[in-house]
């Protein structure tokens, strides 16, 4: 079993609307998969359906062979996927300080350990601890949401659009950390900054209106310009 | 805000066969007329309540002040001054001054308080309203209250009902068109989210501050009416906070921002009592009849989590996706 | 205005739109914007960059009046406008839109616009007549929706907006503003690429047809090169540089704290 | 002097009643948001239950753990049917939280009668002894000591564990706690259990305080909790121990000096705390974005 | 306002269901006035079944019956009219009241009203009975100006007044010159009880040295238990009905070494709820059954226990009895003839039997002057409550209240 996630003819519905129309993919592991497509595509909600916070109308998904479709969230995230969500969900009235505390699910010395590195990597956060969350910059908040996917060992990681509002020194900072993570951290990575993902993804899902319409790895993507063109709108 | 059409063309309906309806009602007792001025009343009162708790965001627990003050400005210029039309025509002056300029007070000093912190601030200075009024028992009555008398012209039943009813459709007409105006979008707005108005130029709490002054002018009519039909006013009957509970319930059973809502409301909530009342006359099991009446309220919640209107509106849906369905 | 500043002749001949002397804010201990002396020409386009945390939103924030200085002062036009209120500075002329989307949740995209064309508009005070009979607010908040490609989603109620539409609703109310110094925090962050453009091409025709002036705070760099006529850096709260995009850019505080060393990282 | 003693003994005696009564609203109100308008029903049904309990067993500590039973078993059915629906949604709370009071409140009458009920100290608790010129009513100095005991133990459950931390996060953004791996369900459902709890045993503690109730105590006290959860600045128990304090020192003061007051005090104190300080006593003033 | 006892509100076990022959239609449309000989005789009876004063409210209800069947002898008619009485639950709500009174004039087109449990309540209604033309009889709303200033000539009441209260609690007295406290509830209850227990006190030579009112919600009497205290008192009168009674804490701040408490003795069950601790207390009553020593209360006392599974009537039965009692003598008097000018003029100054005693409709203001009751608290090992026993029997020109309408 090479892969560590797997979705299935996923489909999805928000309220009466048919969102995900068909959503098969899967995430090798140890890689960085990049999941692209334009706006209101479906990228989010596919995340959102394989955390389990919206419940899938037909199709399955696998994670390291188990299926975790119709599951709770919380017993999800506690199988060791992370997740950060496109809006960061940062809490406005506990400090940076809580809410690390609240993400860290052990209080060992690899937990520990592992909070020290997430410190160093965005200092900003070590400054801000005792800072409510609400008060801290847009970049800041983008920080916190990843600090608190990070700090776990988590097998996976489902991250929404972390370099938007990031200053490019962060955003390098970033392809540095999921470098870093590759082999130990499967990564899913939903990116609207192509050039970013080339970085860092070695392959690549397409969605277009709640479809994959394309799978394969980053270095054929760059190849196929008529693709790109196509569902990225990019030359 | 439109999706409401169909129903707002359903309480039109509604307002229009009461009025139609009444000599039937004339045929029974006079009872019923009284009944359904209080319906009136009460719609009034909760619609003027819809205006802040739907429209503007803004939840009141004093809203009662506006209504006894109505009541009582009645009261106090029949039993004291002078009995007479133009009396009353002054009296409606005054009450709409008097509720207008307390609401502005009221907003002006409490608009800036976040929801709950105004809430309770409402509350108090309502409940200090009524400690006041208590004491002043030389004028008020108190607990006890003083009946007095009213023009002759609304000393018949049938008279105060159809001038109840034909109040309360066009008070519903007159804050329909200023909720769909510009101004009312505006309050609409703010309810949604007030710093994002400021950023787009618009000053709030004037906005807010209108909002409690309109709305405290009509529950303010309401507390006349009041006065006008019933006759007779107490400090705990026109100033309790359980009025205020009456009108907040009422909002929210009908559906609150809507203004048909609470009409339903109104009169669901007075027509179920009547009911519940009767029953229990008959049907020993209901000898506690406030305790279905809860267990009602708890049922419109989990059956209409949108109020009444809600439930109507997505039944009216149902009903016209089948009929296109049908043929 | 005429610059309060004197910073030579030449300086004080040109008109400036905006203006700030000294400002700072604090947040307990912290200078989150630290005595910055601005000054910004009647139909500039300046960019703000600098790293994250250093001050640009508060910046803005003061600029537009959600935050009130601890010191300095604020010119608009010539008037000084340190202690108006928000609503106040967006009647003058300052709008703005926000980082992180900040909009009429429970209303539609389209009441969301009218709303914000509305602000400024006469028809604002009118208390009877149906908000959507006012023809002229109607064709406007359509012509803006067509411009940033939400017509579509007019219908749909702003929360079910994907981030995407969000930043775009964000840009058109501030478009409906009609303002005469435009603020923008990050327009097209989380936007789309292929959309990128277009929203680029909506904020450069503000400043060429028209004549508008733009301050703009953005981590896309080719975006900052291409667009704007003036760079400015804020770092730890200070104005640490100010001028001509290329040279900012080769800047070394700007090269180690702001870009380290991956300039080429910005938007396709 | 003596008069300044008894004043304040009892003053802080009645606030550390109104304390228990308002310690169960301050976590179902003031952490978790919940406009809960039954819990007044709950508090007069840990009364009626707590008083029959020790009436009938004649053991006043049955009585006591029996009105804290009943607030928590009343809690759990009231979450676990009712709550779980409406959370974040405060027009809705408001309804059926009413309708609720509304039902509890009847089935006081049903099950109890509609009459007064009395209820008085245990022997060991009953009576009073002077100190100096003081004179100290023993069931007040156990009502204080039984309201700091409540004080400091939700105090270290709130600050001094992840659980407060979860329930104000959970407050905030459900989603994202369940994202972070915890089940915010059941952790609201304990939060209103334990409210409810608390709620039961504030009012068994509150019979022989005040000798006599009737069905109506719950919604006359509930205001009064709502009151001093507001001008706690609703989030922290300390804020809420602090206004409860005040209210009962007030009351006192007042009572004795200006009289003409006493019925107006509570809400003179409430509009001069926002007045102040808009955001209550210990409330947090948050910029917006 | 609930102004009804004095002491504590209280009341029977619920659930026995006294409204059985409410809401009967008729058929028969009945002219509501004139003679009306063979015709039903109706009576739309007022009371706050549901509310805190419920139990007040069954104590009328069941005295009313049973004191129709005692003046019918059983017969249930009267003048050759049977009688139909028509019950209607007023919450103890004016508008409640309003509505149902307006039912009970309008559409039931009743002879006779009579009610009912809140003072606010009877208020509300007392024009209606001008309006109508009928003949209202209230019972046993309290407030003074039932028959004073919002009196006319249609109100009667066989209730007795807040008035009348007082001077029957001044004349429990028993210690010349007495320096007396009063501490009321701060609402139209508690102010109109201490203002006419002061008027009359001072008449019989006390003087009133101090006043405390308080919030009828107070959770902490202490402090004004403290002013009590250092006032320097003899006496301390207490005018409180419903909950958070002092009781209590006036024990436990050792009030009565220093004072000695005066008040009016609640229903059965308030005295229940002060339990044994309040032997000793003296103070006036309306009626216990214990009390009078006539036939008429013999007959009541045994027939309730029979009808009730054995409980005894309390302190409102004896005022629905009278009512009744009222009712069926002026019939009777007029020959059957509802006609309320002829009821009025038969009605005025007209004496009957009652539970306590003769009562009679005193000409001026319809208020019937009865029998008040002073008495001690005592232990009767046989019950779990302290008992009245009676000291005086105050006769009706004792407490005869002074006249306070305009005619
Ligand atoms: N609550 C909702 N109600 C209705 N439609 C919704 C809702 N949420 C999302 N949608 C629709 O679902 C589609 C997919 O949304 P999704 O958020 O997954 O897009 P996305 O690919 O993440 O876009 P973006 O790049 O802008 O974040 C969009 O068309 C959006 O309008
Ligand atoms: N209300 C506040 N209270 C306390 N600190 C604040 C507040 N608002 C902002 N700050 C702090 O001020 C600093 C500057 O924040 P600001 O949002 O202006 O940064 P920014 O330059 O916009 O960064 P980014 O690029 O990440 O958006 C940050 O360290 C932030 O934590
Ligand atoms: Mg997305
Ligand atoms: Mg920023």
């Amino acid at each position: 079993m090479s892969e560590l996630l797997r979705l299935e003819a996923v489909q999805t519905y928000i309220g009466q609307f048919h969102i995900l129309k068909g959503v098969t993919f899967e995430v090798p592991r140890g890689t960085v998969t990049a999941l692209l497509g334009r706006n209101g595509a479906g990228k989010t909600t596919t995340l959102r359906t394989v955390m389990g916070l919206l419940r899938p109308s037909a199709g399955r998904i696998w994670f390291n062979g188990t299926e975790i479709h119709g599951r709770p969230t919380h017993v999800i995230s506690r199988l060791g996927i992370g997740y950060v969500p496109e809006d960061m969900g940062i809490f406005p009235n506990l400090t940076v300080a809580e809410h690390m505390q609240l993400a860290m699910h052990a209080e060992d010395a690899m937990t520990r350990e592992r909070l020290a590195w997430v410190l160093d990597l965005f200092s900003d956060l070590k400054k801000a601890w005792r800072k409510p969350g609400g008060t801290l910059s847009g970049g800041q908040k983008q920080m916190l949401a990843i600090a608190r996917a990070y700090v776990n060992r988590n097998a996976l990681l489902l991250i929404d659009e972390p370099s938007k509002g990031l200053a490019p020194v962060m955003v390098a900072a970033l392809i540095d950390s999921l470098n870093a993570l590759k082999g130990e951290t499967t990564v899913l990575l939903v990116e609207q900054n192509v050039i970013m993902a080339a970085q860092v993804a070695s392959h690549v899902v397409i969605i277009d209106d709640g479809r994959t319409v394309h799978h394969g790895t980053m270095a054929e993507l760059a190849q196929d310009e008529a693709l790109k063109r196509r569902y990225l709108g990019i030359a | 805000m439109h999706r409401h059409i169909g129903l707002q063309r359903l309480g039109y309906g509604i307002f229009v066969a009461f009025v139609l309806s009444l000599p039937l009602f004339m045929h029974d007792a006079r009872n019923q007329l009284f009944i359904l001025t209080n319906i009136a009343v009460m719609a009034i009162f909760a619609m003027s309540y819809d205006l802040l708790l739907g429209y503007s965001g803004i939840i009141s627990f004093g809203h009662v002040l506006f209504f006894g003050v109505g009541a009582y400005v009645t009261a106090i210029m029949m039993k004291n001054v002078s009995v007479s039309i133009p009396a009353l025509l002054f009296v409606l002056l005054l009450t709409l001054l008097i509720t207008a300029f307390l609401g502005w007070l009221i907003g002006f000093f409490t608009a800036r308080l976040k929801s709950h912190f105004f809430a309770m601030f409402t509350l108090a200075i309502a409940e200090l309203a009524a400690v006041l009024m208590e004491k002043a028992k030389g004028i008020s009555g108190g607990s006890d209250g003083f009946s007095f008398p009213v023009p002759s012209f609304f000393r018949d039943k049938l008279t105060v009902a159809y001038v109840a009813l034909i109040s309360t459709l066009v008070i519903f007409v007159l804050l329909r068109l200023f909720v769909n105006s510009p101004m009312g979008t505006t309050i609409i707005g703010i309810r949604e989210n007030e710093a994002r108005m400021r950023a787009l130029g618009y000053p709030v709490l004037r906005y807010k501050v209108l909002a409690v002054m309109i709305s405290g002018a009509v529950a303010g009519f309401a507390g006349m009416l009041y006065g006008v039909s019933m006759r007779f006013v107490s400090v705990p009957s026109v100033f309790g906070i359980n009025l205020t509970l009456d009108a907040l319930l009422m909002t929210i059973v009908g559906g609150a921002g809507t203004l048909v809502g609470p009409v339903i409301g109104a009169v669901l909530v007075e027509l179920v009592s009547q009911w519940l009342q009767l029953m229990a006359k008959s049907v020993p099991l209901l000898e506690r009849w406030m305790l279905f009446f809860g267990l009602a309220y708890i049922l419109v919640v989990l059956f209409f989590p949108s109020g009444i209107l809600g439930g109507l509106q997505r039944l009216l849906i149902l009903w016209r996706n089948r009929r296109r369905k049908a043929p | 205005m005429l610059s309060q500043q004197g910073r030579g002749d030449e300086v004080t001949q040109v008109a400036s739109i905006l203006c700030t002397e000294g400002l700072s804010v604090a947040f307990g201990g912290h200078l989150a914007v630290d005595d910055v002396d601005f000054e910004v020409p009647e139909h500039a386009f300046i960019s703000i960059i600098g790293p994250n945390g250093a001050g640009k939103t508060t910046f803005f924030n003061l600029l537009s009046g959600q935050l009130k200085p601890t010191k300095g002062r604020i010119w608009f036009r010539g008037a000084e406008i340190t202690h108006l209120p928000p609503e106040h500075r967006a009647m003058l002329g300052v709008g703005r839109s926000f980082q992180i989307a900040n909009i009429l949740p429970n209303l539609t995209t389209f009441e969301n616009v009218r709303l914000a064309v509305q602000a400024k508009r006469p028809e604002r005070f009118r208390f009877f007549r149906h908000h959507r009979s006012f023809s002229s607010l109607n064709d406007r908040v359509a012509e803006i929706l067509g411009r940033v490609s939400l017509w579509h989603k007019r219908e749909a109620l702003a929360r079910y907006l994907t981030h995407g539409e969000k930043r775009k609703l964000e840009i058109a109310m501030l478009l409906a503003m009609d303002s005469a110094l435009f603020l923008l925090d990050e327009p097209t962050a989380g936007m789309s690429v292929e959309e990128v453009p277009q929203i680029l091409d909506v904020i450069s025709a503000l400043r060429d047809e028209r004549k508008r002036t733009i301050l703009l705070i953005e981590h896309k760099v080719d975006m900052v090169l291409n667009l704007s006529d003036t760079v400015a850096v804020l770092h730890q709260g200070r104005l640490i540089a100010q001028g001509p995009p290329q040279a900012i850019m080769q800047n070394e505080l700007v090269q180690t704290a702001y870009l380290g060393g991956l300039g080429h990282v910005g938007a396709s | 002097m003596d008069l300044w003693w008894s004043l304040t003994i009892n003053g802080l005696a009645t606030g550390f009643l109104i304390f228990l009564l308002a310690a169960g609203l301050s976590l179902i109100f003031g952490l978790m948001g919940v406009l809960n308008f039954a819990h007044g029903g709950v508090f007069a049904w840990g009364a009626y239950a707590g008083i029959w309990a020790y009436a009938a067993s004649g053991n006043f500590a049955i009585g006591v753990a029996c009105g804290a039973l009943a607030g928590a078993v009343l809690g759990f059915i009231l979450e676990k049917t009712m709550i779980t629906p409406v959370y974040g949604n405060h027009l809705q709370q408001i309804l059926i939280t009413l309708g609720v009071m509304i039902v509890l409140g009847e089935l006081i009458k049903t099950v109890f009668g509609a009459n007064p009920q009395g209820a008085q100290p245990p022997r060991w608790l009953a009576g009073s002894f002077t100190v100096g010129d003081v004179v100290m009513i023993k069931y007040r100095l156990f009502v204080i000591a039984a309201g700091a005991l409540v004080l400091a133990l939700l105090y270290m459950l709130i600050h001094r564990t992840k659980f407060g931390l979860l329930v104000r996060a959970g407050v905030a953004n459900r989603e994202m706690v369940e994202i972070l791996g915890y089940d915010i369900r059941n952790v609201f459902l304990f939060v209103f259990v334990l409210g409810s709890a608390l709620a039961g045993l504030g009012g068994v503690l509150m019979g022989p305080y005040v000798g006599v109730f009737t069905p109506a105590i719950g919604m006359e006290y509930q205001l009064l909790a709502f009151v001093v959860v507001v001008i706690g600045g609703m989030e922290s128990i300390l804020g809420t121990a602090a206004a409860a304090l005040l209210v009962g020192l007030a009351n006192a003061y007042v009572a004795y000096y200006v009289p003409p007051l006493t019925a107006a005090v509570n809400m003179l104190l409430m509009i001069s705390v926002l007045a102040l300080r808009p955001e209550g006593l210990f409330g947090v003033n948050r910029g917006e974005n | 306002g609930q102004g009804v006892g004095s002491g504590t509100a209280g009341g029977g076990e619920n659930g026995a269901s006294a409204n059985q022959q409410g809401s009967t239609e008729t058929t028969a449309a009945t002219t509501s006035t004139g003679s009306g000989v063979g015709k039903p005789l109706k009576i739309g009876l007022l009371a706050g079944q549901t509310g805190l004063l419920e139990a007040y409210a069954k104590q009328t209800i069941q005295g009313f019956q049973l004191g129709l069947e005692y003046a019918t002898e059983g017969s249930n008619q009267v003048a050759g009219r049977p009688i139909e009485v028509i019950i209607e639950d007023d919450q103890l709500d004016p508008k409640v009241a309003i509505e149902k009174a307006t039912k009970l004039l309008d559409k039931d087109k009743v002879d006779f009203l009579v009610g009912t449990t809140s003072s606010a309540a009877a208020l509300a209604v007392l024009p209606l009975a001008e309006e109508y033309q009928r003949v209202m009889i209230v019972e046993p709303a309290v407030a003074d100006s039932i028959t004073g200033k919002d009196w006319n000539k249609y109100i009667f009441r066989t209730g007795r007044s807040s008035t009348m209260d007082a001077i029957a609690a001044a004349l429990s007295i028993e210690k010349k010159n007495a320096k007396i406290a009063i501490y009321a509830q701060d609402y139209a209850f508690g102010q109109d009880g201490a203002a006419a227990f002061k008027r009359e006190a001072e008449k019989l030579g006390h003087t009133i040295i101090h006043e405390e009112f308080t919030d009828p919600q107070v959770t902490d009497h202490t402090a004004h238990i403290q002013k009590v205290m250092q006032s320097g008192a003899d006496y301390v009168y207490v005018v409180w009905a419903g909950a958070n009674t002092p009781w209590q804490q006036m024990q436990d701040m050792r009030l009565f070494e220093k004072v000695t408490p005066v008040t009016g003795f609640p229903d059965i069950l308030g005295l229940k709820v002060m339990g044994k601790a309040v032997v000793g207390l003296k103070g006036f009553t309306v009626y216990n059954y214990r009390l009078p020593d006539n036939d008429v209360n013999r007959w009541l006392v045994e027939k309730h226990k029979e009808r009730y599974n054995s409980e005894v009537p309390d302190l409102f039965t004896a005022g629905g009895f009278a009512a009744a009692m009222a009712i069926v003598q002026a019939v009777e008097k007029t020959g059957g003839n509802t006609d309320p000018e002829t009821l009025i003029t038969a009605m005025e100054g007209m004496t009957f039997d009652s539970p306590k005693g003769l009562m009679t409709f005193r000409k001026e203001d319809h208020q019937a002057l009865q029998e008040m009751y002073v008495a001690e608290l005592i232990d009767d090992p046989s019950v779990d409550y302290a008992v009245p026993k009676l000291l005086r029997t105050l006769p009706p020109e004792a407490t005869e209240p002074p006249i306070m309408n305009r005619r």
